[in-house]
């Protein structure tokens, strides 16, 4: 049953220190800022972070790196124009990196939602990223065995919500929202709008209420806003 | 989980409809429950209409409403039974591949099956007689099975033979091992714990009748 | 590319004997009938036909299982109140049974699709269906190794495409569509409507079109017609 | 396939734009195409308009239209470089697990890759220059190059220093093993066939002259 919070925090309360959280977004594209701002006032620490990238510029995801509450990152592709925060970190020593190919990182995350204990993989054979893993040839093509990867939290950023937690998400801002709700223990979900059960057409819906604890509406930014209110 | 038993042998064995509403009134609110082909569906009906219950189906829904009537009958829009249903607000439709995972990635909170047998362990054996002549057909009910958060089984707790459902050890084909949490039947009501068998509830018996018809050691909770 | 045929003979072309053929529909509800008759009329023998169920009544799949075309089928639950053709011919010998738990058929289709060489799965473990199959315990959990269920054909299905090949299902016709859709060498699809490149909302689309190699226009029943006339 | 070697030596090498242009002509029409981030991004401004090419673009888009101006920028429509972009008439959205499926599942006609170097075999090495204080970033590069029915590498022939950048081995990471089949540089088109490598296009050189300069052996096509 999905619960509507009244705010960012209050949707993020009982984060524990270590935790695994799942962050949506693809670069800024779908990142859940603020739901990471109030993952920052929890104060939680030695999180492991998985998500696409290791921040953008100073706030969101970069911003939770930067308040020195993440231990270990794992994602596709930390090193942006932008990341400056994940870099002197990293250099630093003060971030462990784990660094795996996006499509893994999906069907990974897929993985654990669906209940595959692991799954022979295509992608990677042959290269650094798949040493010290198993591998198995099989009609004749070689695969690299590979494992779900579970949050005890994910962080989604999705565009339309209704009572009962189905959602909708907005063009390519979808990206790893809808796998990473089915992933986690618990999925709090930020949108731009919240409607009726019954205003989405079942037919539509991407993410079903069934993989969502908690919404919070956080109005979009002013622009996104008026482009709301005019269709 | 563990509760006082409550023994009612002054009455019948619970009707059909008695167990459905048993089942029903045991189901917590707001759960995602998918209910078998065949008498678990029937629990449906049961349901308070402000429980908040969202009734999944493993072709590819989620809140389905009861079943079809006159006008309302669409040849698209039917129940794992194949039965045509209606839809409630708030639903959604999604393909197969993502309904199973939906189940055995174990997002629902209860299913409820009928059993040829379950065991003390919560072994079930629901899909196939075994009989030589007979048919295979699994359909999803091993996926049901290993995919919910609770397997509530649903039978007559012995058979027209007269034989116990609940054994110590299934002989027909098993559809999950370890996979029930609780047996409903119309003379009792059980929980598999890790310590046992527990009788919850009887209904026109007593536990100490039970044990002396089961073969599997029975804890009064 | 998606080619739209003139009619569901042309959108057959070239079916060899011996194919594997994926059929889409959950009993009746999205079964590609016209697709299916357009099948029986190619002659094609020595089939192996995957889908959900062996058929219903005398139409459909039971016409194709009556016509002798069929060698194998490989599906979740033969077993119906109306599948008397099926039933008498598997009764006979003269037809191959492979039974699949749904969970398994859907992943093994969706696995075909989407290049996974096999997948640990935690459906039927320890049952007589996972007789043989190789078996792993991971974090503690027992689980069978699927491997993917391919197809030579796929016979879908769907609501309304677009010119592209983008697809629209209706309500749980859905069910094997959009994944058997993905899984085979060709996938040819019947639509009730066909529509403009455009006239489909990019967010809505449930197949998009580089999965549907052929698309042919087969109206809907009466009934379904007059439904969609007026909405 | 082979195709006689059209040698162009008293021609310079192509520009930037030319090397674009070659690849936009050679991808058949109505293909499904992925262009990585940087230099192969470009084709699509060569690609005819009548062409029927579908763009894909791994953060989960197929029908990806030209960069986004002026009011067309909205931050939740980016390409897999994070720039904005446009969508066409039927296009599609759908999420990452999805868009990677329909990669690693072998959907996409061609894609377009940069590399550090190739391998006379198909080995591609595009990801990391393995220095020791470079941040590893893969981003999609693995499940492109394992993903297409076609993998065609753009990139000069040689780098700064004059080194060869089609080798008999790569010395950097890998990102796919025998992977491409195509590479297309600024003084010569190769394909990578099961026989070896077949010249089959020089611009500013001959097949000789590369053959001195080149540690693979070449043929003519």
């Amino acid at each position: 049953m999905t619960e509507i919070a009244s705010d960012p925090d209050a949707a993020l309360k009982g984060v524990a220190d270590g935790a695994t959280v799942l962050v949506g977004g693809f670069g800024t594209a779908g990142q859940p800022v603020e739901l990471i701002d109030a993952l920052i006032r929890t104060g939680a620490r030695d999180l492991t972070v998985v998500s696409n990238n290791a921040g953008n510029g100073d706030h969101g995801l970069a911003a939770l790196l930067a308040a020195g509450q993440v231990r270990k990152i794992v994602c596709s592709f930390p090193r942006q124009s932008d990341s400056w925060v994940f870099d002197a970190l990293y250099r630093a020593g003060k971030i462990e990196l784990e660094v795996v190919p996006q499509g893994n990182l999906a069907e990974r995350i897929r993985a654990a939602g669906a209940g595959i204990g692991a799954f022979f993989c295509p992608t990677g054979v042959g290269t650094p990223l798949a040493e010290g893993k198993e591998t198995r040839t099989i009609d004749g093509r070689d695969y690299v065995l590979e494992y779900p990867i579970r949050g005890d939290l994910a962080l989604v950023k999705a565009h339309v919500a209704d009572t009962r937690g189905n959602l909708l998400y907005r063009k390519t801002a979808r990206n790893f929202g809808p796998v990473m709700a089915t992933a986690a223990t618990t999925t709090v979900v930020q949108v731009d709008r919240l409607v009726d059960a019954g205003a989405i057409d079942p037919e539509v819906v991407v993410t079903p209420g069934i993989f969502v604890d908690r919404v919070v509406v956080c109005p979009a930014s002013t622009e996104l806003a008026e482009e709301g209110a005019a269709g | 989980m563990t509760t006082a038993t409550i023994e009612q042998p002054d009455r019948g064995p619970l009707t059909r409809t008695e167990l459905a509403q048993q089942i029903a009134a045991d189901i917590p609110p707001g759960s995602y429950v998918n209910l078998g082909i065949g008498q678990p569906t029937t629990v449906a009906d049961h349901l308070a209409p402000d429980s908040g219950v969202v009734l999944h189906t493993e072709n590819g829904m989620l809140g389905m409403g009861r079943a079809a009537q006159g006008d309302e009958v669409d040849p698209d829009l039917v129940n794992a039974g194949k039965v045509p249903v209606t839809e409630t607000p708030g639903a959604a439709y999604f393909h197969h591949a993502d309904s199973f995972a939906m189940m055995r990635g174990g997002h629902l909170d209860v299913c409820v099956l009928g059993a040829f047998q379950v065991s003390g362990t919560g072994d079930l054996a629901n899909w196939h007689t075994g009989e030589p002549d007979a048919i295979p057909a699994v359909g999803g009910a091993m996926d049901l099975a290993i995919g919910a958060k609770d397997v509530f089984v649903m039978m007559t707790l012995f058979d027209k033979q007269g034989r116990a459902k609940l054994v110590p050890s299934c002989t027909y084909p098993l559809t999950g091992v370890g996979c029930v949490s609780r047996v409903y039947t119309d003379v009792a009501t059980f929980d598999l714990t890790p310590d046992g068998v527990v009788v919850t509830a009887t209904f026109g018996t007593t536990v100490e009748e039970l044990r002396s018809r089961l073969d599997v050691p029975l804890l009064a909770g």
